[in-house]
């Protein structure tokens, strides 16, 4: 028995040795995502737009004449692990280029790795200021930060004469952010909050929650939510018979699979999104089309960010013609571009600041973006008649 | 954080929620207990059980339309039987260990079936869209996915308890339950009645699983949360006391829905422990009294 | 007297080679490593407690997660030096040990086992709470750190420290009383052992490393977050770890720590999606086959004195 | 003379829900001797060791041991003020050696712990086994190395729960001239037996129960003749 753990143990190991040997030419790029755990889902379109930039990227003769290679491994969406994944990237397959894990948490702790070694990590999907806070160098930011996610919202909320609101959140990184967020933005315009409470991440029932809501019958609820949490609270307003005159989620109810599960529950329902195929951007046809043969579905914004943020390291490679840190840190600091994404430009802290989100309403199946008024695409059904005139 | 006016309305609201819940933990937990009474196992794989029956009720309604509360009559049968393997091919060899290897072991199958029901179906979380909505009864709303599953709980662990005391397997199960070596003595083949034993409890949490599917997430991990929840339902009811458990889970729903309400939901989980520490100190036997 | 003289030289020679490893491996291969030494310290505490006494703690890392709060906060809040901020994740840990096992430890079987289980839910969630003074959900972020060489060293030490405490308590009457207490509390208690107090002891001793062990994570990860620092499955590993190993002797958990970690990482990076299957069904196959575990089998077959 | 007593429990009652165990038992040991208890099953004499040890807590009545009161203390603090038992079902240390066995119980230095123990292993002529897991041991063996267990504490009063059960011939002979040795030492001895033939032949007093209650006392000769017991073992 003993003797077979140990020829198993060694066989492995010399596996493993095989699998990553250095194949000289190659220009190895790295990057943890959860494939595994609680933001697989995300975490899976993430791992598409990288693998698609890869392709692309090749396609065009590869990276300062080189051939790009990904290596991406499964953090299983914990924070721990991407530390010790990130250390293994750098130090023992010796990727040259670092790309972002996906959510705010990991990237939160992957990038104590990047920043130790001073490899530049593009961070494709953290959307949360305070990491930007902690004063990091190799450091760079690709998507709109968790604050502004449900400005749309409030936005038409004060449009409409709307004057309370509630805001809920999943008591993690990026969910609070984004209530914080939204909890200034509304004070700073008028709207009264009557209400702020979070939850734990995995919470499934919000009787309670809502029942309390339901009290004080605020014209507005916000939730700062992920995509199982989304879903949930907006069956229960229903089965509870919570109805404000608008009710918009963070993450989630961007996802297909949002009107798959709910149906017509999730009519009316306002979702923000970082991106939508059917914004003007450079590239974004290309891109859809090119993403919906590699994968055969419609990418969404996770997607789009993975994608936009590793061409934009690309260009910036390309225009250093270096792979140093510095070097890439200095025209990453100046870049001032727009990709199938959307605007690039970030800060001397490498925070975002050029890129804009969008709020869209789900509307006869269909999302539709309804804000900011330049690009959307349909005026917002208004208000949401209560759940049972529906 | 929170500046609610609580209100009459409210407070019954919860009641009523609390109460609804509550009906479900009594089942679940009935299952846990009459496991842990015979063979003073905590079957720590009972939720992953209860997330079995989610995805059989899952899958039938997905597939072929069935009614989630008819699916019942497969989802019951399926896991009895996936109870008496694990119980022939696992669990009986620890029913004697020191509570550690019964502990470990439940554990360990339950992050097996949990991994594999994640590879087979992806950790995506589904959910059995059939009735929603609620009744309005005035200001109170009464969910309708809830308020079924609570009436088909009461059924099922009225018809467990008929069970329990009308048949002779039944009245073996009490037995052994109460005093293993006598019944042993008297005649009864004990490792039968662990295997029946088995197969109910995860029957019954199979059961909780296809009620719990019309009303929250179906998902690999679904079924964490009501392993710690039952043994709460348990301690409070007393161990060893099946009615107990029935009012046991009602008084736990109950308690987290007020505990949510005049506080938070987070902390109602540290009033549940608070009340699970003190029961077992004050009152090992149980609020409502047995075995110790 | 030859054996034991082998014994020791090769435990000099291993001990030489992990003195000299960080300035050889990689990084990644020093990041193992201070995991490995995290694993051993925390399997080794939860032997002084669970192995020895039979009392078991399911929610031992509650203790870990207490130290990793206090280390992250002393250090970013305080200005400590993670060093002596790590140290001091003892006290909340002991203090934490103190007022849950007073009760707790006069519970007996399954229901102290449920009751620890209850407590990491519960540390868990008040640390959510109390968002004011830790940050809530988001939780604490420090300082990137620099160079994990010192705390390859102060991890390796603490590894160290349990193993040799447990070393010393086998082999003295302390020892063999906690052990008493795992095989006939009752009888022990009517020999005139005041089990009540010895457990305490025991309890205390085995959250105080999982404390300093936490402190010097908070460092390592430069972040500490609710659910980062509380799973159950950290409790569930080193439990797995020791009895692995064998509960109850010295070396059993730092054997179990070194091998299982190795092969978690082995299967992890070969077979991503299937490794959580795998290690369910190590639980399985390790409580069923060897409940005694390597070393306990090796004990009980050569008649190997109990301070291997 | 209950000065001089021992062991003095005056009407002690132990309840089990409704079924009352003990009922208002009394009864009062003088050093120097050996005690039996006897009675049909179930007639609480295990019980009222319990209740002597401190494992369950009397609910009436007051226990003296030498005058004073050990009601209510913990049962390892009636093992400290010299009062050693064993049990019924054996409860020896099984992955413990037997030697540990001897060792984990006493307070005294370890060097003359270790002394006593051997001698003690001689006593019973375990020494060759003193390196052996107890659970490896047989039957009388364990038996065996709880009696002496008890004894490496060198308590005053020892309660012994059914010695003589499943132990064969040779080694009954040997325990019970032990036993009548350690009388002879001045240790005071109450012994819990069916094997009327120990009792009579080893014990200078002996305690009757039936249903928790004492029936009767006296020399052995005196209670085998008396109705009350008879009647109690043989049906009413």
């Amino acid at each position: 028995m003993k003797r077979h753990w140990f020829g198993a143990l060694l066989v492995a190991a010399m596996v493993a040795g095989l699998a990553t040997s250095p194949a000289a030419q190659e220009l190895k790029v790295g990057a943890s995502i959860s494939l595994t755990g609680t933001y697989a889902k995300p975490g899976k379109y993430t791992q598409e737009g990288y693998l698609l930039c890869e392709k692309e990227i090749n396609d065009k003769g590869g990276l300062l004449g080189r051939k790009v290679r990904f290596i991406i491994y499964d953090d299983k969406s914990e924070p721990p692990t991407a530390i010790k994944l990130y250390e293994k990237l750098i130090t023992e397959d010796k990727v040259e280029l670092v790309l972002g894990p996906y959510s705010s948490p990991v990237t939160n702790a992957a990038s104590t790795v990047s920043e130790k070694y001073k490899k530049l990590m593009m961070a494709t999907l953290a959307a949360t200021t305070s990491i930007w806070e902690r004063g990091f160098k190799y450091l760079v930011m690709t998507i709109s930060p968790a604050e502004v996610y449900l400005e749309g919202l409030v936005d038409l909320a004060v449009e409409r004469g709307l004057k309370t609101i509630a805001v809920i959140n999943e008591d993690t990184l990026f969910s609070k952010a984004a209530a914080k967020g939204t909890i200034e933005l509304a004070k700073k315009k008028g709207v009264q909050v009557v209400f702020h409470e979070a939850y734990p991440k995995g919470t499934t029932d919000f009787s309670a929650l809502l029942i309390k809501i339901k009290s004080l019958n605020p014209d507005v609820i916000a939730a700062g939510s992920y995509f199982d949490d989304a879903v949930a609270t907006t069956r229960q307003m229903k089965e509870l018979d919570v109805n404000p005159r608008m009710y918009g989620v963070t993450v989630g109810g961007d996802l297909p699979e949002f009107y798959q599960l709910l149906g017509k529950t999730a009519e009316f329902v306002y979702g923000s999104s970082q991106w939508e195929k059917s914004l003007p951007y450079p590239g974004i046809k290309e891109f859809v089309a090119n993403y919906e043969k590699m994968w055969n579905r419609e990418p969404v914004y996770h997607s789009a960010a993975a994608y936009g943020g590793c061409q934009i390291y690309a260009e910036a490679v390309r225009r250093a013609n270096s792979l140093d840190s510095d070097k890439l840190r200095e025209q990453l600091l100046k870049l001032k571009v727009s990709t199938a994404f959307g605007d690039y430009q970030v800060d001397e802290r490498g925070f975002q600041i050029a890129h804009k989100m969008v709020l869209h309403q789900w509307q006869d199946g269909k999302k539709v973006t309804v804000w900011p008024a330049a690009v959307a695409e349909g005026k917002p059904l208004y208000p949401t008649p209560p759940w049972q005139r529906r | 954080m929170t500046s609610v006016q609580i209100t009459g309305t409210m407070l019954f609201q919860l009641v009523v929620s609390g109460l609804l819940a509550g009906g479900l933990y009594a089942l679940v937990a009935l299952g846990l207990s009459l496991i842990f009474g015979v063979m003073r196992v905590i079957n720590i794989a009972h939720g992953t059980l209860l997330m079995l029956g989610a995805y059989t009720t899952y899958w039938l309604f997905a597939l072929a339309g069935m009614n989630p509360f008819v699916s019942l009559v497969v989802s019951i049968p399926i896991l009895f039987v996936v109870g008496a393997i694990l119980q022939k091919l696992f669990v009986h060899r620890v029913v004697n260990a020191p509570e550690l290897s019964s502990l470990l072991l439940t554990f360990g199958i339950s992050i097996f079936i949990a991994n594999v029901a994640m590879l087979a179906w992806s950790a995506d979380y589904r959910s059995v869209e059939f009735l929603t909505g609620s009744f309005l009864l005035g200001p109170i709303a009464l969910s309708k996915p809830r308020l079924v599953s609570f009436c088909v709980a009461l059924a099922l662990t009225g018809l467990a308890f008929v069970f329990l005391h009308r048949t002779k397997t039944g009245k073996a199960i009490r037995a052994t339950s109460q005093h293993r070596d006598v019944a042993q003595v008297c005649g009864i083949n004990v490792r039968r009645i662990d295997l029946i034993t088995f197969g109910l409890g995860a029957a019954l949490a199979g059961a909780g699983g296809s009620l719990v599917s019309v009303m929250f997430a179906v998902y690999p991990e679904m079924g964490q949360v009501y392993v710690f929840k039952s043994f709460l339902v348990i301690v409070l009811g007393g161990a060893g006391n099946y009615p107990g458990a029935f009012f046991g889970g009602l008084l736990l729903g109950l308690v987290e829905g007020l505990a949510s309400l005049f506080l938070t939901a987070q902390l109602s989980e540290v009033i549940a422990y608070i009340l699970l520490v003190i029961v077992l100190l004050v009152r090992p036997t149980g609020l409502l009294g047995g075995r110790a | 007297m030859s054996p034991m003289v082998g014994a020791l030289s090769l435990l000099l020679v291993i001990l030489a080679g992990l003195a000299v490893l960080p300035f050889f491996g990689s990084g990644y291969v020093v990041s193992f490593s201070i995991q490995v030494f995290m694993w051993m310290a925390l399997a080794g505490s939860w032997n002084l407690i669970s192995g020895f006494t039979g009392y078991v703690s399911f929610g031992h890392v509650a203790f870990f997660g207490v130290g990793a709060y206090t280390g992250a906060l002393l250090i970013t809040k305080a200005g400590w030096h993670w060093l002596l901020a790590g140290l001091a994740g003892s006290l909340p840990a002991a203090a934490l040990a103190l007022v849950i096992g007073y009760p707790c430890l006069r519970l007996k079987g399954p229901y102290f086992a449920i009751a620890m289980l209850g407590l990491n839910e519960v540390v868990r969630a008040l640390v959510s709470y109390f968002e004011g003074f830790t940050g809530g959900g988001s939780g604490v972020s420090l300082p990137p750190i620099l160079s994990i060489v010192p705390v390859y060293y102060a991890m390796g030490a603490v590894a160290m420290a349990v193993t040799l405490l447990t070393y010393r308590i086998i082999t003295c009457q302390f020892g063999l009383r906690l052990l008493s207490i795992r095989e006939d509390e009752m009888a022990a208690e009517v020999m005139g052992i005041n089990t009540a107090r010895l457990k305490l002891y025991a309890f205390l001793l085995s959250a105080v490393f999982p404390g300093i062990v936490g402190g010097f994570y908070a460092w390592y990860a430069s972040h500490v977050e609710p659910l980062s620092v509380f799973p159950l499955l950290t409790t569930i590993t080193m439990i797995i770890m020791c009895l692995f190993g064998g509960k109850g002797t010295v070396f059993g958990p730092v054997l179990g720590a070194g091998l299982l970690s190795v092969f978690q990482e082995l299967v992890w990076a070969r077979f991503l999606f299937v490794h959580q299957a795998i290690f369910g069904a190590l639980i399985v196959g390790v409580v069923l086959l060897m409940p005694r575990g390597i070393l306990g089998v090796l004990q009980e077959r050569y008649r190997l004195p109990r301070t291997i | 003379m209950p000065d001089a007593s021992i062991l003095d429990i005056r009407d002690v009652t132990k309840r089990f829900g409704g079924v009352t165990a003990v009922n208002r038992c009394s009864l009062a040991l003088t050093p120097g001797k050996i005690y039996g208890l006897i009675g049909p099953n179930g007639s609480g004499k295990t019980t009222l060791f319990n209740c002597v040890t401190g494992i369950e807590p009397r609910d009436e009545g007051e226990i003296r041991f030498k005058g004073e009161r050990i009601d209510g203390l913990k049962p390892h603090q009636v093992a400290r003020r010299g009062i050693g038992r064993t049990f019924q079902i054996i409860r020896v240390f099984p992955e413990l050696t037997a030697l540990e066995n001897l060792l984990v119980v006493t307070r005294e230095p370890f060097e003359t712990a270790r002394r006593k123990a051997q001698e003690l292993l001689k006593f019973v002529t375990l020494e060759r086994l003193q390196h052996e897991y107890a659970g490896n041991l047989s039957y009388g063996q364990q038996k065996l190395l709880e009696f002496i267990r008890v004894l490496m504490t060198d308590p005053e009063l020892i309660l012994l729960d059914e010695p003589a059960a499943g132990v064969n011939r040779t080694l009954l002979n040997e325990l019970l001239a032990a036993i009548a040795r350690l009388r002879d030492q001045g240790k005071t001895i109450l012994i819990v037996e069916h094997d009327m033939k120990v009792v009579m032949g080893l014990c200078e007093a002996v305690f009757v129960l039936d249903y928790g209650e004492k029936i009767a006392e006296g020399p052995p000769g005196v209670i085998q003749t008396d109705e009350r017991v008879i009647e109690a073992y043989f049906g009413r």
